[in-house]
């Protein structure tokens, strides 16, 4: 079993990345490894939007979200990114707002660190 | 020791001049997303290609020898059998 | 009645970009402009035969691109040099496009009022 | 006298570009043209966050849009890419919620567009 | 009949070997923002080049002949006096 | 005690992709990691001595830079080649710098639990 953290930096506009990353995931779990945190960074912060609400026919990015939630994985935001690209700190549903060094911590325990974007 | 290349976007997208010297021999390299339309440009990075089927079936493309389709459970055996990854 | 050039050069699934393109041209048309839009670099493999992005969990525009038949947009064209780089034919193309070698690309540029790079 | 459109594609977090469009804007006005429209497209949009707040040593990004608004410069936000990307439309603030038909139009009859990204 | 077309990044970032096709000996070509750090890269394209002063002096770049300073008064008479503009 | 690296390959005013990446490499000096930055493509140019962001109304981030002496930061690697494609000597940096050809930089990479490309 290893420890992973993911961490996405492209905005919830890039489906692609986005389902890349929920699959990615998914798939960490079924070998039974571990996800000590998601994070997202750069423009990956805008995902903590709650104002999300695409049509049907398109990814289901809150769904996604959720589910990892439920997996009682830590979905991590980035306060110093998500400051600087204007996102509403005090609603941001499943991810809770961390500070870098938080993340950071988290990244030097892990065994892989896994970049999308 | 080997390192896991991660690619998302056609080769034009990058600086492949610099690139293909911080490819080794003994690497890996991965494709998905959009990466998958341009195989045989990444060919100058390495002999065989790891693609994700996924992302390459959604695009229309057929994975042929000496290249080779991997699932998100080989992705994740990929990320484990080498020393580091880098999404480029 | 005026000239609009939207052109696209980002990869299919870079973003939204092709989608941002794909609303812009079908806007122009809509409010009777004589809007045009060019595909360049790897653009043109969004107009790629064979392509479904449900299997992804994504949305299928591709079939959108299709709609710009049904809303009379005609003038779709593609580089030339582009399509042989991804190793294309304009019969592998989605819609009817018309590849245009760079002399006609900078011919279409300079009929334009705007061009609108998207 | 000319009357120009403006279009901003890039995210708040872009302070170069930014301040290349205010200073363009202003220059345009100088001039004696009119600037007919000024649209926050792609992820321009997120400019029309409310909570855009930085530190002083930063771009003050949100008074130059007031600046341009106090000019009565039509700030439009495209509101098919603004839903796209999470952004809250309740409050935009100088920013009025448009459709892409509206600017397309005011674009169609300026002599001029200019993008910025 | 003549273009403006202006550049906000290092010419590395575009696919130059078309962008040189695409642009005419009558045409103009505005550096601004990073696109002023590679102005010698940017010759390819036009025999002088037009590069926005503000930009380049704040990245220590000395603007000199052929090319010529622009301030944003000169900016916008370019796109006046031009047919149409693209910003790639 | 990890070895980490942080990539940058981005124009010093592309978004904030270097700014992040200063943040990133000085939180890792912070908890005391074996934290290495490495500039390489256009982002050599964030290096550059003689600029200044404020006549823009921007935050002059090359001043933060520098902090990264400050805060013991040693392992500070720019592309060789990179340098010599921006006309760039390493006297020309603003910090002291390691140039790398890319056999270095590839035994770098080799060296690192985690590369982060920012």
């Amino acid at each position: 079993m290893a420890r992973f953290v993911l961490s996405l930096h492209s905005a919830p506009s890039d489906h692609d990345t986005t389902q890349r990353l929920y699959k990615f995931a998914l798939a960490c779990l079924a070998q039974g490894h571990a996800i000590d945190a998601i994070f997202l960074y750069q423009h990956g912060v805008f995902h903590a939007s709650e104002h999300i609400n695409l049509a049907t026919d398109e990814l289901a990015i809150k769904s996604l979200w959720q589910q990892l939630h439920q997996h009682n994985i830590n979905l991590m935001l980035c306060v110093t990114a998500a400051e600087k690209r204007g996102l509403n700190l005090a609603t941001t549903g499943v991810f809770s707002v961390a500070g870098l060094a938080e993340f950071a911590m988290l990244a030097s325990e892990a065994d892989k660190w896994v970049q999308f974007k | 020791m080997s390192t896991l290349h991660i690619f998302s976007k056609p080769i034009s997208y990058y600086d492949n001049a610099r690139l293909v010297n911080l490819i080794q021999p003994q690497d890996k390299v991965l494709l998905v997303s959009d990466a998958c339309y341009s195989i045989n440009l990444y060919r100058q990075l390495a002999a065989s290609l790891l693609v994700l089927a996924e992302d390459a079936s959604a695009r229309g493309i057929d994975i042929v020898k000496p290249d080779e389709c991997q699932n998100y459970a080989d992705f994740v055996a990929l990320t484990l059998s080498t020393s580091q990854s880098i999404t480029w | 009645m005026i000239n609009v050039l939207v052109l696209s050069q980002h990869a299919p699934f870079d973003d939204m970009h092709i989608r941002d393109a794909l609303d812009m041209t079908l806007i122009f048309a809509a409010i009777e402009q004589n809007i045009s839009w060019l595909f360049t670099g790897p653009a043109v493999l969004a107009l790629k035969k064979g392509q479904e992005a449900e299997s992804l969990g994504l949305k299928n525009y591709f079939k959108s691109i299709k709609t710009l038949e049904i809303y009379d947009v005609e003038n779709i064209y593609v580089c030339e040099k582009s399509l042989i780089d991804y190793n294309l034919d304009i019969n592998d193309l989605i819609i009817e496009a018309k590849a245009l070698d760079f002399k006609a690309q900078r011919d279409l540029i300079t009929q334009q009022q705007q061009v609108i790079n998207l």
